[in-house]
This record gives structure tokens, C-alpha cells and sequence, in this order.
């Protein structure tokens, strides 16, 4: 078994356009930026981006909506992203904003074969009641706003609460940035760079994950693995880091 | 807008509020300074929702490393006894109530504790993060702001006008005026900045004040930046 | 600070009765021996068990389960456990049957705030539309028996499939079987030892560690932390296994 | 109940089932044997729902780690490439479809696809452990059992009496009489046992069997314990 590709192209090559893509990564920390560059110099587009904040200004997925090939974002963050809020503004892209916590566990469900859970977060706010904005006209003007979700009571630590009802996410394909990797795919990541990885890794039908060094298998301990391999169908090794 | 504490008194008086042992999570910006003022004798572990738990100050130049940064995208470093987790499993212990404590900024808070720090209307919106995350999962919340925004508008209010990130969620908000428990009858004012009086701050909040020094100063000592303060 | 106590005896002094515990440990491996003697030497009664299999034949919970301490279990197994058997067919104790993925999911949803998630697991079964024993009368009759669950249909895959509700558990105690925690509860596991107990930890509100070894803190590798001390509230060093 | 294939003969013709690159988790007792007979040539990982991804064969005296024990609590080594997982963890694998395939014993099988085997009213309940979450999780699920019950009783039946472990999730029976697939039309015979007859099956079966071997023998080789199958 070996999961490895020659190169970041060759691992998404038969990514078509339409494609639904959960991209790990929290500021420039475990970004897979030589599997977003690969997907910017490939022709998809009318993707749809799960990611915490869409890459930063003039790097990775910025880049990628840059040259307009993302249609829909699921996000948490839109931050100083300059290019993903005039896009969101402007009507060019849909913008689903969850709250990270969510959207973490909505990766993980996915990942998990859980359909569907009941979060705390979000209730009394427009996440559960409706009306966040999901696109924008070109003036401006609102013309989708997220549905309202159901809100159940559920006794936790022998008090009554509001929970609201969030759905998983799966993908079909998942972009992962490694520390190490071996050729089944079993990963580890160095600190802070974990973030979403080991969550978006879960909920790809086909994740590719690019690591600094790819190593043989029998190489990492078992008991230190962060990402076991039966989450991973591609590894690519991308050791220097080319934002 | 400058009377009273300035900003960074302000984060030495929510320093006051830790305890040892503590996990606590400092929102970005003037909540994550908060932890350059913990008292001598106060052990905390600071949480970042990245995944990181244990945090520490910021690196020299020799010592940074570009994969450890806070939620604010800082380069920090990691103390002894920290572990670094996935996304999921740091906000696990955010929602599963595992954080006793999160300072956090606002935009409005209400006398009934609801918080409003991530939409106005009109305006760019920032994105959610992990703020809605924090104001319902962990167990204190505790939110540091000026007083007035910038505007002069009042952000203690009697219900919030912008859009809520949490419904009575807030424990207490510590602003450039003095400190306000969130209690059964709205907002009680425990302290005063100095130079500061019960009618500036009732002048300024846009609901209706409670006031109720404790009996004993134990919070009655002077606040500054480079002394803590004797309990 | 320091969260190690004494010994275990000490770390569960303050255990009441009636209190719910959830422990940590499959078949032999990872089972908290000594917590669970402790447990015994206590005088608490009218417990609930949160486990995977209840103990082995005459060592760990069976041994509780010998003494009249236990109430109720929640449990995925029986096996071969014949005390477990025998109480529970002969309604001395009250047993919730949990798939064996369910019952991990709920202590970690308890553990992350979620209070409850949709499954296929169990769909069509008793598990879903209820009749599952939970009591058993003196003469082997059916006193109670588990109630039907909400199924509801999700897209997954883009396929309609359905799913059951099942709630998150939390407990007062968790018992966790480490092999090295340190001073703030950070603990490491080996091989299959792991199991539930990450999942226990993070569902109890005072979760005690034993660990084969205690470690000053700094010792462990941050990136190799199997369960932060933000989930554990009191360790102790238990060197020796003494089932 | 002795004819046709032995039980290790059957293991033998399941283990014809994989394919390189799966990943798979194998039921515990007669479906745990199938790990000794991967044909050469096939690389696959076998999962244990105990939090074992990677197990190998049973440890000389000197290898045994009592903490590295299969779902069987069976003590087993680890290969390379292995990791351990938490439970929620390795069911995450099971429920989240990362189970190519998943091989377990069955009581009975339905023509739909219904397994039963974790309870029969009247006799002790040995409890469900992970069988419901393998039987809905993985993407191919399949029986290995005799093809009659000890009683004489059938097993494949057209609709299951016993209580279900789950419904439709059965894609292929491996008895000691032949290899049925569940398709639309219910059981489909598609390989004989060395001796058996299509009527030999048919009274030994609770539901109608449609036959339908394969018009190229890709399947047409003996099986033997001892030699693997050439595709």
C-alpha cells in the first residue's frame, strides 16, 4: 500500500469543477499551500471552500478566489481578508458563517457518520434563529439570509437548556498540511499546525494530505499518530513552503 | 472616553478575577493582555482556541516558530505542561464547560447578560469565530471594553440592538469606569475607577444601575499596572 | 499547580452515594484497578456504572458489582461477565445496552458540550424503536424495557438515509487508567490501553487519573498529549496493577 | 452440518473477498481467522474496534504487551503502519464508512439483508458491543457462518425473527454450502461448496435462492486451506 503521488498536481488532477473542498489551516499555521497552488494552476472551478477563514490576504485560498474559481465558502472568519469580504460583499461568492466550534464539530460529525447534533452554541443568535447573510446583491442589498434551525431542550448536568440542531459536513475532497507522513498516510502535525487538519482530514471522501516529509511506513509510533491513515487516500510530499 | 482605568488597568483589574488553577481563554486583543498582569501566586493555563492549551508569553527571535501561534495569530510559545490538540478537541473544551474563564470584548452588553461583540448592521461583519463558542461554553465570562463606544454611544444597555452572539451569557463586564456584576436586577456596580462617580457611570449606561460596594474592601485596593494586589 | 493526590483512596474519599461514574478500560487493558478497589474499600453505594463490559469474571467493577455497590449500568457488553449476568437477569441491577460506537460517542459528546447526536447506528433494531430489557422482575420477567427513540431521515453522501437520537452522557466521577500523567493531569496512553478512557475523562466533572507513572510537568512532549489535564481533575500514581 | 467447506475452508473463501488496500475490521471468533488467510499479494489493514488500526498475528511468548489486545480481548502485535486510537476515535472509522469491509458471524440473515446476532429472547444477552455499528458503518458487510443453526434450523431466512443488529446492511453470506450475494431479488447463490448441490442448498434455506454463478470461472478454482486462488 502506498498512497504517495508524485507531486501536488498529480493529487488533485481529477478534481472537477462543482468540487466541495475542506482545507485545514488557522491563520499561515498548517496551511496546505501546495495543494491550493496546485488547484489554482488546474482549471476548477465553481468550488465550494470549507475552511475556518479563507487563507489571508494575497495567499492560498485567497489566491484562489482571486482568480474567481470559488462560488461558496463555509466559514467562521472572514477577518482582514480584504478580497474574501469585498467577494462576500459584492454578491460574488455565498458565504455560510458558522461559528468555529461548529464548524469543527460539523467536520468531525461528518467524518463520524453522526448526521446531525445539538450544540449549545449559537442559540438565541441569528446561527439559530435566521437571517445571517448568505449572499448579497451587487448593490448591497441582502438576497439570502440562513434559515432558521431547530432549537430543542435537553437537560445537561441536571439543568435545562436550548440546543440547537447543526448539520455534518463531508466533502469530497479534503486538503491536509503535515508535519510528517508516512506512505499509508498516517500523520503528525507540530503544534498549533494541527488545527482543523486531523477534522477536515475526517470528512473528505478523497484527502490528500501534503507533508513537509513524507517518511516509510513503520516509521512513526504508533502511539503518537494524529491522523491515522484509513482517513487519508493521497499523500503528497511538499516540503518547502511556497505560500 | 480616557477617564477612569485606561486600557491596560483595565486588564490588571480582570487579572484580579483569576484564580489559581484556572483555565482561561483571553479573546483577541485587550483580553489577551490580561495575561501579562496575573497576580504572583496565580497559577492559570492559558487556552487558545487553535488548539492550543498552555500558552505563553511571546517568543524572543531565536525561539519563534511559525506553526505555534494564538487564536489572534500571534507567535506565542507553550509552557510546560502544555499539549497541542485538533480543532474539534479544542473546542470540546470550550462547549463541554472545561474553561473556567473567558475574557472576552464586546460591541453591547445587556442587563440581562446577552453579548453582542460580532455583526453591526451595515458594516463589514468579521466573521463569528470561536466567540459564540466561549460566551455559551465557558463557565465565567467575564467582558472588558471602554465604556462608551467610540461614537460616545452607550454598550451597557438595557437590550442589545446589534446582533446577540450570546443570551445571558455575560458574568461580568470590567470597563474603563468601574465593574459591574450582571445580577437578578440587571447591572450592580462592585467598584469604581478611580476619579470616578456613581453618577458618571449612571450617566453613561444605558440601563438602569445597582449599586453595591462590598461591605469588606477586599477589592478596595488601588489598581496598578505594575503591582498586584494583596487579597 | 498540582492536582496528585496520596493515593487513590484518597482521590475518591469524597465519593457519594448514588454518584454516576464513568471508567475507563476494555477487557484488561486500561482498566483503573486501583480506583476501583478504592471504590470498594469506600463505602459507596446505589452507584451507576458508565462502561464498556463491566469488569472481567472476579476482578475490577464484577468485583463492585459482587459487593451490592452497583445500581445501574450503562454498558455495551455482557460477554462473559457471569456476575453481570446473573444481577442483571435476576433484576438486582438496572443495565442499559448501548452499541458499543454509541456509547463512546455519548461520553464525548457529553464530554464537548453536545447534548445530543444523530446516528445510524441502531436504526431498525430495539436500540432505535425500544424494548431493549433495562429490568428484569425476581421471576425473569420483563419489568421495564428501554423506550423508542426519535428517527429521523438526514442526507449523507447525498443519499436519504435514517438516523436515531441518542444523548450525550456525563458523569459525577470518571476513572481514567493512564500510563504517564504529570502534575496538571496531562496523560499518555499505550496501545490498545487507550480505549474509552480519553472519552471517560472528558464526560466527568471530577475525573480521576491513574497513571503507572506520575511525571513533573514539562516532561511530556506537548505534541503527544493523548488527553490535555484540562479533562482531569485529580491523579494518582498507581504503580502496581492489582486487579 | 459438516458438509461442504470447513469453517477454516470458509475463512479461507472470505479472505478471497478482499482487496488490496482495504481496510477492514473482522468480527470476533470465526470472522478473526480470516487475518490468516489474506491472499499473497494483498496488502490490507485490520482495524479492531478497541482502538487498534494495523493489527498483525499473534505474539511469540516474549512479544506479548498485555495492553495490546484485539476486540476479542485476544493479545495481538502491531504491524507497521499502525496507530491506536480512542474508542470514539475507532468508531469514527466504523461509523463514518472508512471500513472498506467488515466480515462478522451472523445468527440469521434475512433476504433483505437484515442481520441478526446479538440477542435470543429467553437466553442471556451476551450485550451488543460493536456489531450495530459495523453492521450500518462499513461499506460491505460480510456473513461467515454455518449455513444451519446447531438445532437444524435455517439462518438464511426471509425475514428474521430474532432481533435485528440491522436492516439491509448484509451484501454477501459465506456459508459451509456456497457464497450468496443479497441483491434485489434476495439470495443469490453464485458459488457451490465442493459436493453441494443448488437442491442441497435450497432445503437447507428459509427464502427462495436464485442461481447465478459466474460465466467466467473467476471464482471457479478450488478452495484450499493451503494454497490461495489465482484472480
Amino acid at each position: 500500500m502506498d498512497k504517495t503521488f508524485d507531486d501536488a498536481s498529480a493529487a488533485v488532477a481529477d478534481l472537477p469543477d462543482g468540487a466541495s473542498i475542506a482545507v485545514g489551516g488557522f491563520g499561515t499555521a498548517g496551511v496546505p499551500w501546495a495543494l491550493v497552488r496546485a488547484v489554482r494552476e488546474g482549471g476548477a472551478t465553481g468550488l465550494t471552500m470549507v475552511t475556518n477563514n479563507c487563507g489571508v490576504n494575497g495567499a492560498g485560498l485567497a489566491l484562489l478566489l482571486q482568480s474567481g474559481r470559488i462560488d461558496r465558502v463555509i466559514a467562521s472568519y472572514i477577518g482582514s481578508n480584504k478580497e474574501f469580504a469585498r467577494q462576500y460583499l459584492a454578491g460574488e461568492i455565498e458565504v455560510e458563517l458558522t461559528p468555529q466550534g461548529t464548524l469543527a464539530e460539523r467536520l468531525r460529525a461528518g467524518g463520524a457518520g453522526i448526521a446531525a447534533f445539538y450544540t449549545a452554541t449559537g442559540v438565541g443568535t441569528m446561527v439559530a434563529d435566521g437571517g445571517v447573510p448568505l449572499r448579497f446583491g451587487p448593490g448591497g442589498e441582502t438576497l439570502e439570509v440562513s434559515p432558521a434551525k431547530e432549537v430543542r431542550r435537553f437537560e445537561r448536568h441536571g439543568r435545562q437548556q436550548e440546543f440547537v440542531l447543526e448539520e455534518a459536513i463531508t466533502t469530497d475532497y479534503s486538503f491536509v498540511r503535515a508535519s510528517i507522513a508516512d506512505r499509508h498516510g498516517n500523520a503528525v502535525f507540530h503544534a498549533s499546525a494541527r488545527n482543523f487538519n486531523p477534522d477536515v482530514a475526517m470528512a473528505g471522501r478523497i484527502t490528500v494530505v501534503e507533508a513537509e516529509q513524507v517518511v516509510d511506513v513503520g516509521v512513526l509510533d504508533p502511539d503518537s499518530v494524529h491522523l491515522p491513515g484509513i482517513f487519508v487516500q493521497r499523500v503528497v510530499e511538499a516540503r518547502e513552503v511556497v505560500q | 472616553m480616557n477617564r477612569g482605568w485606561s486600557r491596560e488597568e483595565v486588564a490588571v483589574r480582570a487579572a484580579r478575577e483569576l484564580r489559581d488553577g484556572y483555565y482561561v481563554n483571553l479573546g483577541i486583543g485587550q483580553p489577551t493582555r490580561v495575561a501579562d498582569h496575573v497576580p504572583a501566586g496565580i497559577d492559570v493555563v492559558v487556552h487558545s482556541e487553535n488548539g492550543v492549551l498552555g500558552i505563553g508569553p511571546t517568543p524572543s527571535r531565536q525561539l519563534e516558530d511559525p506553526d505555534l501561534i494564538n487564536a489572534g495569530t500571534e507567535l506565542v510559545t507553550a509552557l510546560p505542561g502544555a499539549s497541542f490538540v485538533s480543532s474539534s478537541d479544542s473546542f470540546a473544551m470550550i462547549r463541554g464547560g472545561h474553561i473556567d474563564l473567558s475574557i472576552l470584548g464586546a460591541m453591547q452588553v445587556s442587563s440581562s447578560g446577552d453579548l453582542a461583540n460580532w455583526a453591526v448592521p451595515g458594516v463589514a461583519v468579521k466573521g463569528i469565530g470561536g466567540a459564540m463558542d466561549l460566551a455559551v461554553g465557558a463557565r465565567r465570562v467575564i467582558v472588558v471594553m471602554d465604556h462608551l463606544a467610540r461614537d460616545g454611544s452607550v454598550k451597557l444597555v438595557e437590550s442589545c440592538t446589534l446582533p446577540l452572539t450570546g443570551r445571558g451569557v455575560v458574568d461580568q463586564v470590567i470597563t474603563n469606569l468601574g465593574v459591574f456584576d450582571i445580577a437578578q436586577e440587571g447591572f450592580v456596580l462592585t467598584e469604581l475607577a478611580p476619579g470616578i462617580t456613581v453618577e458618571d457611570v449612571q450617566v453613561s449606561t444605558g440601563a438602569a444601575v445597582t449599586v453595591r460596594f462590598p461591605e469588606t474592601p477586599v477589592r478596595g485596593c488601588r489598581v496598578a499596572v505594575s503591582e498586584s494586589c494583596e487579597r
